[in-house]
């Protein structure tokens, strides 16, 4: 019987032929991630609730520092120098305020066909190269760090069938919010979403990041794009190899099937507080904001920056409103310098952050107060997710936030 | 299992919910949960007693992967969660930390805050309010998991 | 002439605005908040030790450091009635007057005093430890007359004209 | 009889001749209010009975301390802000540009001869221009809000004359933290410090400024530089007689005339945790450390991060330590972006933040923990400042930072 690619990628890593929906198999990590989030009570675990604490291949693992950067209080600077110090004395890989983990992986590790856990929700990310990233508890990386190894149910498939392309001034965070906005926040749960179709042909690698990144949101285990060329094209680029490329069979199994024609697509705006309460971005323009946030690793990329910066381009941010800038990552930053993209958003008087997670998650980087609206380009808009438990966050595409930070309420790039 | 008093969470009820970001860097699960639904009902910790149980609807734990999710509710000594559906990462941890997570498509629009309930892992059913609901099993690959207290005392029965 | 006895607790020299209430705390919305992290960074107890009426004893240049006015007000909340020091910073010397808390410079004091024994002191004389007396000097006319007010805030009250209008029973209200 | 600069200034101000001693009221020419003092001089305006600003125009509002914000209420501190200023018609508002003293001098709000208070210790950094300038509290800030006018004593003046070239390696923070070493922590306790000799004539504005800006670290109220040509195309203004007249006259009476010899400079450190505590780097090389920080009021500027560029070009920063660096304006920002400053930075691995005081008030910006190092360019090592009390800080020069970073320790440059 046929498989899809997610299918593929687990028997390899399962070393077997055939796995279908629903069997539980052993697999065989090709890597791990872990951020400043969990991994101080990972490494807690691995010195406390271990008889014999060991590394299977610290090749394997990624250390990585974004979440609280820079350091904004004692407590974070301790976890993160637990994480520190366990990287220096075990050989892991270690990177520190150099980018968002999702956005450095893609970047120097991700590998076509590759199984990889990440200690972060949005390890799913990974698809956009045709590999398979799932988000794990730290228990189960400390169990993948240990072993090598870890189990996977193995899941159901959704196909999402991209025809045509974004018109101009839609983009592919409009997109991925209109399917969360249909399917719901539970619509993949436990399941695969499987881009594909001539649509998908039309995105880039770093789109697919988009779509890929929020695929969590819809409940997704991962979300995936076959290698083709273009991904191939970006991989060679950075000088790596992929580790198998799959396609999906002919007669390969699908649980459901949607249709989604990128030339129908709008600008949209997910409402507090949840990512599935999406509208057309036109139904909530004029909602007063304090703050505008551009970043994270779904929207942090030069593609983005480009969007924001032109908006910005001669324009002033509104007097209220505080205008994060927070690249994904050091490459990103100096892409954005280069081009010049830096010293527009300098000029508007936008705040331009240190990559890192930022006002995303909320707990140490713009943090917004009482009563206080955020639109953002980050992950989630969940209640308080950004600061004060009464405070909301709007989350719109690059062109939205960067809008609304100059006319100081939500505002659509057509409207400014 | 023992009778355990009800708290009752919404759908699509969120880990930022569960655990706020600003408190996940604190150095021990013992220090953050008493943040555990700060936004939703800041005195929880304080309520809360051993053998009690959260309930919740659709989609239980949705967002982020921190384990310190299941870890404070894990801590607050909650027998389990139950719920109509859980996401994934949030199951998936549970399991691995010995939390308990039961699928129960019925009980949860049938009880409220307060409520006193009875969970039989071993029967498959939930009584609350004078009435017995039938909950999925886990496949035994997990239960044996849970059966073991989490992953990690599995790990440790391994021989080397 | 106004007199009082208490108890010491004796610092050392150069304590800091950042050791009497570091930058952290200093955006809490009330001093209230603020007082319990007074001296946290040197001595993480003593705000909850100190009682009312107490007094610090304490070296050279106490309170150098930032302009923070949190200091002396959190030093005030704290319920001690005056600090005894061999010289102190310049900004806190003002933010202190203007609070109307009592600073008292004393060379030899601190070099002779243990913390926990009790003190008696003779505002604009002396202060009494043990049978010796120390003699200390009086405050300038300008600043008693702020302290007399009891602190800036009153004096402008008066300038403003609204505790006078109080006083006459005709409150602006 | 003679006069120094200070002296001469608050005459000018005063309509009368002072002498040191002398209890006068100044009318002040300009106020700098930051963020983190915001909502407390604001209800003590409301509580002395005040209604409105005496000038709007001789307001500053500047929020620097917690920019980005980095805890719910901090954005407190904005709205209240805005909304005085809104209240009361002030102009000059600054919410992300960069730390108060840097724009004060940078947008030309003070001037040579100004008396100018802000409600940050530091404040005394606008002696740069030759300016007095002096640091308050909230309470003694609103009362100027209300009056336009406060009370001083006229200082007595510590003069310091350094003469000759400084070595290579040597910068103007090297030369005032040798200075805070000679005179003890509180050596200048209620003086003003006067600089001049042809070593502080040849450095640049941005030079003069760390100097300044350090001089409450010895205790002073305020601290001087005579205006030159340099002063007067810094600030966008014609010095006139009387500003060309501000040194210090050769029958001034000083309470104390210090002088150095530039060649006996080195480069130096403060050590945990005071910042008297002076020692050779040659004396500490080799400590291993974690972090390194450029930034702040005293060395956030082009020219420091320039200099740490300098070193840092073609390296990287050495494994597992943190370079934080935080230009001091959106001006400096954007000056070091476009002279490939930044670049160089980020290409060796800094940790580039937006202008704002960052570290050195130790909110947010690379808290540290027990046990761990920290070479920072700012103005305190004091106890707890960066973290808990067992962290310990190092003052340096941004020359000297920079080759930390790469060596991951204390290291001459």
């Amino acid at each position: 019987m046929g498989m899809t690619i997610a299918e593929k990628i687990i028997a390899l890593a399962a070393g077997v032929e055939e796995v279908k929906a629903g069997d539980i198999h052993t697999v065989t990590l090709d890597r791990m991630m872990s951020n400043d989030g969990t991994t101080h009570l990972t490494v807690d675990m691995y010195h406390t609730k271990l008889k014999n604490p060991r590394i299977a291949d610290p090749k394997k693992m990624v250390f990585i520092v974004d979440h609280n950067v820079p350091s904004d209080s004692p407590k974070t600077a301790a976890a993160q120098k637990k994480m520190r110090d366990f990287a220096r004395e075990n050989e892991i890989d270690f990177w520190e305020g150099k980018g968002v983990c999702h956005q450095i992986m893609m970047e120097h590790y991700v590998c076509p066909g590759e199984l990889i856990f990440g200690a972060d929700s949005h390890t799913c990310t990974y698809g956009a190269l045709g590999a398979f990233g799932t988000g794990v508890g730290c228990t189960d990386l400390l169990y993948g760090m240990v072993t090598g190894t870890s189990w996977v149910l193995v899941p159901e498939t959704i196909k999402f069938n991209l025809t045509g392309k974004l018109p101009r001034g839609v983009y592919p965070r409009d997109l991925m919010l209109t399917i969360i906005g249909q399917i719901g926040a539970s619509g993949a749960s436990y399941q695969v979403m499987e881009f594909c179709g001539d649509g998908a042909g039309t995105l880039s690698v770093d789109d697919r990041m988009v779509l890929c990144n929020l695929a969590v949101e819809a409940g997704a285990k991962t979300a995936i794009f076959e290698a083709d060329q273009t991904a191939l094209d970006w991989l060679a680029a950075r000088g790596r190899k992929p580790k198998a490329v799959f396609k999906s069979d002919e007669d390969a199994v699908y649980v459901k099937e949607y249709t989604f024609d990128l030339g129908k697509i709008q600008p949209v705006v997910a409402r507090p507080d949840f990512v599935d309460d999406v509208v057309l971005a036109k139904e909530v323009v004029g909602t007063r904001i304090d703050e505008a946030f551009l970043g994270s690793c779904n929207n942090g990329r030069i593609d983005d920056l480009r969007v924001g910066a032109s908006i910005l381009k001669g324009r002033k941010v509104s007097d209220h409103v505080r205008f994060l800038v927070v690249p994904a990552s050091q490459e990103v930053y100096l892409a954005a310098l280069e081009e010049g993209l830096i010293r527009v958003f300098m000029d508007s008087g936008a705040i331009v952050m240190n990559p890192n997670c930022s006002v995303c998650w909320g707990s140490c980087q713009g943090v917004i107060g009482e009563n206080e609206v955020l639109i953002s380009t980050g992950t989630r808009n969940f209640k308080g997710r950004a600061g004060h438990p009464s405070s909301k966050v709007y989350l719109g595409s690059a062109a939205t936030v960067a809008a609304s930070a100059v006319k100081g309420e939500i505002c659509t790039e057509d409207l400014l | 299992m023992s009778v355990g008093k009800i708290f009752k969470f919404h759908n699509d009820l969120d880990t930022d919910q569960i655990i706020p970001s600003q408190y996940l860097l604190l150095p021990s699960i013992e220090e953050m949960k008493a943040h555990a639904f700060e936004s939703l009902d800041p005195e929880f910790p304080q309520k809360v007693k051993p053998g009690d149980f959260v309930v919740g609807g659709e989609n239980f734990g949705c967002g982020s992967s921190r384990e310190q999710a299941p870890g404070v509710l894990k801590a607050l000594g909650v027998q389990a969660v139950v719920a109509k559906s859980f996401a994934r990462i949030f199951y998936r941890n549970a399991i691995n930390i010995g939390l308990p997570v039961i699928v129960c498509k019925e009980l949860p629009d049938q009880v409220e805050t307060g409520d006193e309930m009875e969970l039989s892992m071993a029967d498959g059913t939930a009584k609350a309010k004078g009435n017995t609901y039938p909950c999925t099993k886990l496949p035994p690959y997990m239960q044996q998991i849970l059966n073991q207290g989490g992953l990690i005392p599995s790990l440790n029965e391994e021989v080397i | 002439m106004e007199q009082f006895t208490g108890k010491v607790w004796v610092l050392g020299d150069d304590i800091d605005t950042d050791i009497i209430i570091p930058t952290e705390y200093l955006a809490l919305k009330t001093i209230e908040d603020m007082k319990k992290y007074g001296f946290s960074p040197l001595r993480p107890e003593l705000a909850s030790m100190i009682r009312e009426g107490d007094m610090i004893v304490a070296g050279k240049n106490f309170g150098c450091g930032s302009s923070r006015e949190q200091a002396p007000e959190v030093i005030k909340a704290l319920g001690v009635r005056c600090v005894i020091a061999k010289s102190f910073a310049r900004i806190f010397f003002r933010n202190s007057i203007n609070n109307g808390l009592l600073l008292i410079e004393q060379p030899d004091l601190r070099d002779h005093v243990e913390e926990g024994e009790e003190i008696s002191v003779a505002v604009n004389s002396h202060i009494t430890y043990k049978g010796r007396q120390y003699p200390i000097a009086s405050l300038p006319e300008n600043l008693v007359e702020i302290l007399n007010a009891g602190g800036l805030v009153k004096a402008m009250r008066a300038r403003n004209g609204l505790d006078r209008r109080k006083e006459n029973g005709t409150d602006g209200h | 009889m003679g006069q120094t600069v200070i002296e001469k200034i608050l005459s000018r101000n005063t309509g009368s001749l002072v002498k040191p001693g002398d209890i006068v009221t100044v009318s002040v020419d300009r106020v700098m209010i930051d963020d983190i003092m915001m909502p407390f001089i604001v209800d003590k305006f409301h509580e002395m009975g005040f209604e409105k600003v005496w000038d709007p125009d001789k307001v500053v509002m500047i929020y620097d301390h917690l920019v980005p914000s980095s805890q719910q209420d901090d954005v407190r501190h904005y709205k209240v802000g805005d909304r005085f200023a809104k209240e009361n018609g002030l102009e000059h508002v600054y919410r992300s540009d960069g730390i108060c003293h840097q724009l004060m001098t940078e947008e030309g709000y003070v001037k040579p001869g100004d008396v100018v208070f802000g409600t940050d210790s530091h404040t005394t950094t606008y002696g740069c221009v030759g300016a007095f300038s002096t640091g308050i509290g909230y309470t003694e800030m609103a009362a100027i809000l209300g009056t336009g006018t406060v009370w001083i004593k006229v200082p007595e003046t510590i003069k310091i004359a350094i003469d000759g070239r400084l070595p290579d390696h040597v910068m103007s923070k090297d030369v005032i933290l040798r200075i805070i070493g000679d005179l003890g922590a509180d050596g200048a306790t209620y003086k003003a410090l006067e600089f001049c000799g042809t070593t502080v004539e040849q450095m640049s504005i941005s030079s003069r400024m760390t100097m300044a800006n350090m001089a409450i670290e010895a205790g002073a109220k305020c601290a001087v530089f005579t205006p030159d040509e340099k002063t007067a195309e810094y600030c966008g203004t014609v010095l006139g007689e009387w500003e060309r007249s501000l040194s210090g006259d050769g029958d001034a009476v000083y309470d104390k005339v210090i002088t150095y010899d530039a060649r006996g400079f080195e480069p130096v450190m403060a050590c945990p945790s005071q910042v008297d505590k002076i020692q050779p780097v040659r004396l500490l090389e080799g400590t291993a450390i974690d972090q390194v920080f450029i930034g702040s009021c005293t060395n956030g500027r082009l020219e420091d991060l320039q200099a740490a560029a300098r070193v840092l070009k073609g390296k990287k920063v050495a494994p597992f330590v943190k370079l934080i660096v935080t230009p001091a304006s959106r001006k400096v920002y954007e000056e070091a972006c476009a002279c490939g400053a930044v670049k160089t930075l980020v290409e060796a691995g800094a940790i580039l933040t937006h202008p704002g005081c960052g570290l050195c008030c130790g909110r947010a910006g690379g808290i540290l923990w027990d046990n761990e190092k920290v070479v920072a360019t700012n103005n305190r090592n004091f106890l707890g400042r960066m973290g808990t009390s067992k962290v310990e800080i190092y003052l340096a020069s941004p020359e000297v930072a920079a080759a930390c970073a790469v060596a991951g320790k204390i290291v001459l440059p």
